[in-house]
């Protein structure tokens, strides 16, 4: 690259992870990326984030495993992955053909098995790796490690202890306080901090009278989220001070840029990657647009304006008419 | 194979039945590239609710206008919203997606039973006019638009129907063993509600006639990335939007 | 009434509270009652749950209020409310004069002040109060109460301590775990349980890059919650042997099965009244087409048929095609 | 006077400008009891997005023909909706509502800016032919649409543009201190953005001239049961949709 991606406008550091743009994708809802590239530039996505991957290969939930709810979705796919080894023998080798930084989602269940699958990722190719200890949808591990501080801290040294990339915990809205979580895998260790993984939830077929997701229950993701995750976000950028990946619903250019306003560093699109497989790219023309309106040179200028301490904010356009 | 969102002009729409219509919309990236068996995501409406596209099959293609058609029943909400869009207005389509059926066999026959019938329609096409019978079921005349659109396609038409209202009673299972006897197919494709599929695949393997299945899975992305539609295929996982919905009968495993 | 509504398929008794439909109304969405008596009869709902109560007057919050999201609303009203004095002196002979139950939402900021608008609301023509220990729009009390199940019990002792009338407590589903604060409520007297209040959520105005509403937050209803709603009641249900009155995102009768199904007794609708403000009796219709596709005599067989130990469910209809 | 859900069949719409059309929609039940100063909240689609309705002031009423007009900006989701549907769709309105202009004024001025303009048509309207004036700002000409919707109502059309492209330059308050002076009303109505409102209000206050405002405020049920748009009032709380949105300039504790 002779000239940096969008002259660099957009490029961010997340604790280390250089970024062309600030938009990575949620994990399992972007595939390994390469089923994306008739749609986008992967080259031209911040960082690909891929599908959990856990030591062994995993089948997932039987019976109907999506379903579409107001504004959004449930999800019960249950981690299906084909393994760690199968990810880095056929998957990795393609990945690294494009110049795009990797996050490999993970998870096990044990903190030893978390910490056996960040050692085995600690590879050429691999940038960073993103702890899953959120998923609504795998009964041992998942969501206890998301919802028990100390039980995300031990999980999130075991990472920390098997690998030398860059460690990002994910967070599960599915709790009272999240900043006691967020405090906890700080002081653990983490790198960053990426929120929010999917809502627990569920839906019933009423004619069948019987939940339709094979799993009973399910994650919620989609527009219909995005209140609570800029909220979440909002309230954990203020009590962390490392750098924050925000997600839960994001659609569209602006719908990014207020997660950064909330305080985010960078973005993730889940979602939205199924009715807009270009969205990854496109989110950052948008980008690129609101800089120029309001006379911002870097993407980073923005982050975390809207915060009660709110740095210095921008003159108020738009005043209501 | 490459492929595109396209936003796609709606050409026109039509009434086949009082829950079904057919609609054809000029996008000429997805018209040049699909083939039989394949389909498209539609995004029927800007707003987030209803949030994701929903899959069709390609039941027809106009290479030189650059037109496909599609085929749907009216059922929830995006199908309503579908059946409401005029001429003129624009609908975000990706595809075409997954793959398609074989078109070696050199006498085929459909077997189709309600929706499954759109993809078919396609597959009749694609083998030439004249070269094809289909035996279609349905739960009565109501759903017998079908022969019209097969007429000037397939050869022969059987028909069974539940209530026996046209065509001999019964489900396809009625005739299918006869045919599959007397008829010399080489190749069966079937598309229809599971059951309907799993009998004739069994009858099928049975005859030792080869046989097609395209299946249908709720789909979430139809790209191969979200896992929603993914499925116990023999000795391996599938995922019906991206190594199907067509498959050969002995690779499903769990229908 | 010589004959008893819709022929009495749709009453329900909820803990002694006698109701001639399942459906009564979110507390803050459906004012007193009086505000919509142009567009449905008030006798042919269940019973009218009013706005918030607390023993003086309150203004609530200041700037904007209220915010729409996908699928969803925000708001962060602040229980503004004229006051336990006025309510019994100026609204509740109104409401007197419909043959309607009536469910007082109330709100205190100690246990004390709980029990002191329960005492004062201990008279005729008030057949139930509801606990909201669940706001997410007040400081002072409010949601700790919603969340610390030792908390929450002891509002619901002082409140029952000091009224004769039927208690409900309703939850908060911004915890980790809802059975524990369900099963607190419970042990502590509660006859029954709503659920759920709002989910807390924010939004930020990207161009003013402030948040929008005034008070930074606020609570988040409408058919985005739903699926959370549905699961958290579906849970609820398994734990506990009072009745559960279920809401969120409530928009039509088949959304109310729904909650139904997944165990609660009666149902609210909230911000659907915003919309159809005649839903609180609309729905009743639908139910008893409902009632007749799945031969069902009266509603109250339909509850739980979806729980795992579902009672008798009937037959499956519909199948997939 | 009393509120229904009306479904509304839409009549018409025109363009005034490249981002405000006007609305004509029959629903004779709302057409027969609203009053100048009244709004409806208009329910653009069925889906749960956009999920709330939204207010528009009542622009204009055809009681023979049982029609009501809404004018409005295409500013977001709802209203880019509203500007796609096509005559013979059905909208859901729920109005009357709130309370409308005091009509007792010998001699009324109409002060309006944007939007604010589309209630005081109404007024004027209500008023009779000839018996108003109309004191209007604007960004620039784009906006000045709104003469030729007053031209047959008003009797003087005064106009103020920010940009000085038409009338003259400045806001309403660079004309209405001498309006007041010398023109003998006895009444000024006020609806525009809120610092218009404040200075009009204030200016009247000052002359001794009432001064009837009407105010806008964030709305989720438009029926006084939500509390969004309570505000202070003098002495008291209010509700913008059902103790306004009109009110005297002097019980408005809080704009
Ligand atoms: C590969 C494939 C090809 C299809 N081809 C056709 C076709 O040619 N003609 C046709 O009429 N229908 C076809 N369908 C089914 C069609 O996708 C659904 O009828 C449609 O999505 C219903 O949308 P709705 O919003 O109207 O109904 P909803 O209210 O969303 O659902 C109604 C029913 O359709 C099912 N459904 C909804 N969304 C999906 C989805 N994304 N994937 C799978 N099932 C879903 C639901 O489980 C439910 O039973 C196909 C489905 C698949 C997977
Ligand atoms: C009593 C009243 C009368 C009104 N009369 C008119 C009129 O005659 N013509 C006209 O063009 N506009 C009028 N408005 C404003 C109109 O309601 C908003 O422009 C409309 O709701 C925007 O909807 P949207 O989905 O297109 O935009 P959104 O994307 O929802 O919002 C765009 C802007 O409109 C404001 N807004 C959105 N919804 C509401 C609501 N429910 N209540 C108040 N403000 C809202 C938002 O704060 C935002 O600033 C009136 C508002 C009120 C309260
Ligand atoms: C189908 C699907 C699969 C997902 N799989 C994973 C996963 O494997 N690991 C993970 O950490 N999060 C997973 N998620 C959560 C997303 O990465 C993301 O956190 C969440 O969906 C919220 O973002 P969104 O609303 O933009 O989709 C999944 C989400 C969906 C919808
Ligand atoms: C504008 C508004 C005001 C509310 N005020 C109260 C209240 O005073 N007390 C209370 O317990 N719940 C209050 N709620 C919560 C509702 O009663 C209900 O629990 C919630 O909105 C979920 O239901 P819904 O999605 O159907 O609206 C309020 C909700 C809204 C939208
Ligand atoms: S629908 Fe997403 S993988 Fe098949
Ligand atoms: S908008 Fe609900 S009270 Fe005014």
């Amino acid at each position: 690259m002779v000239k940096a991606l969008y002259d660099g406008r957009l490029a961010v550091d997340i604790a280390g992870l250089k970024m062309a743009t600030p938009v990575t994708t949620g994990s399992g809802t972007f595939g390994f990326g390469l089923e994306f590239t008739d749609f986008l530039d992967l080259e031209k996505v911040g960082a690909v984030t891929v599908k959990g991957t856990s030591l062994e290969p995993a089948a997932g939930n039987k019976g109907q495993r999506a379903v579409e709810t107001p504004s959004g979705m449930l999800n019960c796919i249950g981690l299906e992955n084909p393994g760690s080894e199968y990810f880095l023998e056929h998957t990795l080798p393609e990945l690294k053909k494009y110049n795009v930084p990797v996050i490999v989602n993970i998870y096990g269940h044990t903190p030893e098995e978390y910490g056996a699958v960040a050692k085995k990722l600690d590879v050429d190719g691999v940038d960073a790796v993103e702890i899953n200890i959120s998923c609504p949808n795998v009964k041992e591990g998942g969501i206890v490690f998301g919802t028990v501080p100390e039980a995300a801290a031990e999980v999130v040294r075991a990472v920390k202890a098997n690998t030398g990339k860059m460690v990002i915990a994910k967070l599960s809205p599915n709790v009272t306080d999240i900043v006691v979580m967020a405090k906890a895998v700080e002081a653990a260790g983490a790198d960053a901090i990426s929120m929010i993984n999917t809502l627990l939830g569920t839906k019933i077929d009423i004619e069948r009278q019987r939940p339709v997701l094979g799993n009973v229950t399910g994650g919620l993701s989609g527009p219909a989220v995005r209140p609570v995750a800029v909220r979440l976000v909002y309230q954990v950028a203020q009590a962390v001070h490392i750098p924050i990946i925000g997600m839960g619903g994001i659609m569209c250019a602006e719908d990014a840029i207020e997660f950064m306003l909330a305080g985010a560093s960078a973005v993730a699109v889940g979602t939205a990657n199924f009715v807009q497989p270009d969205i990854a790219e496109t989110i950052a023309h948008g980008m690129l647009a609101y800089l120029d309106r309001h006379n911002a040179q870097n993407i980073s200028e923005i982050v975390g304006l809207a915060l009660p301490n709110g740095k210095a904010s921008m003159p108020l356009f738009n005043d209501a008419v | 194979m490459s492929k595109t969102i396209a936003s796609a002009k709606v050409i026109g729409q039509r009434v086949l039945n009082s829950t079904t219509k057919l609609i054809n919309v000029y996008t000429p990236e997805i018209a040049d590239e699909a083939v039989p068996g394949q389909f498209v995501n539609v995004k029927v409406c800007k707003n987030t609710a209803p949030l994701l596209r929903r899959p069709f099959g390609v039941a027809g293609v106009n290479k030189a206008e650059g037109t496909i058609t599609m085929i749907y029943r009216i059922i929830g909400e995006a199908t309503h919203i579908l059946a409401d869009v005029c001429s003129g207005d624009e609908l975000s389509i990706v595809g075409p997606l997954g793959h398609g059926f074989d078109m070696s066999a050199k006498k085929p026959l459909l077997v189709g039973g309600g929706l499954g019938l759109a993809p078919l329609l396609f597959l009749a096409e694609g083998f030439g006019e004249g070269n094809t019978d289909i035996l279609m079921g349905g739960r009565s005349a109501e759903e017998l638009f079908w022969t019209k659109l097969y007429e000037s396609l397939s050869k022969n038409i059987y028909l069974t129907t539940d209530d026996g209202s046209v065509g001999t009673k019964g489900t396809v299972m009625a005739l299918l063993p006869q045919l599959l006897k007397e008829g010399g197919y080489d190749c069966v494709y079937v598309c229809g509600p599971v059951p309907m599929m799993r009998a004739v695949a069994n009858a099928c393997l049975e005859a030792g006639v080869k046989c097609q299945v395209s299946l249908e899975k709720y789909m979430a992305c139809g790209l191969g990335a979200c896992l929603s539609c993914a499925c116990e295929g023999i000795g391996k996982r599938i995922k019906v939007c991206k190594d199907g919905p067509v498959f050969w009968a002995e690779e499903v495993g769990e229908w």
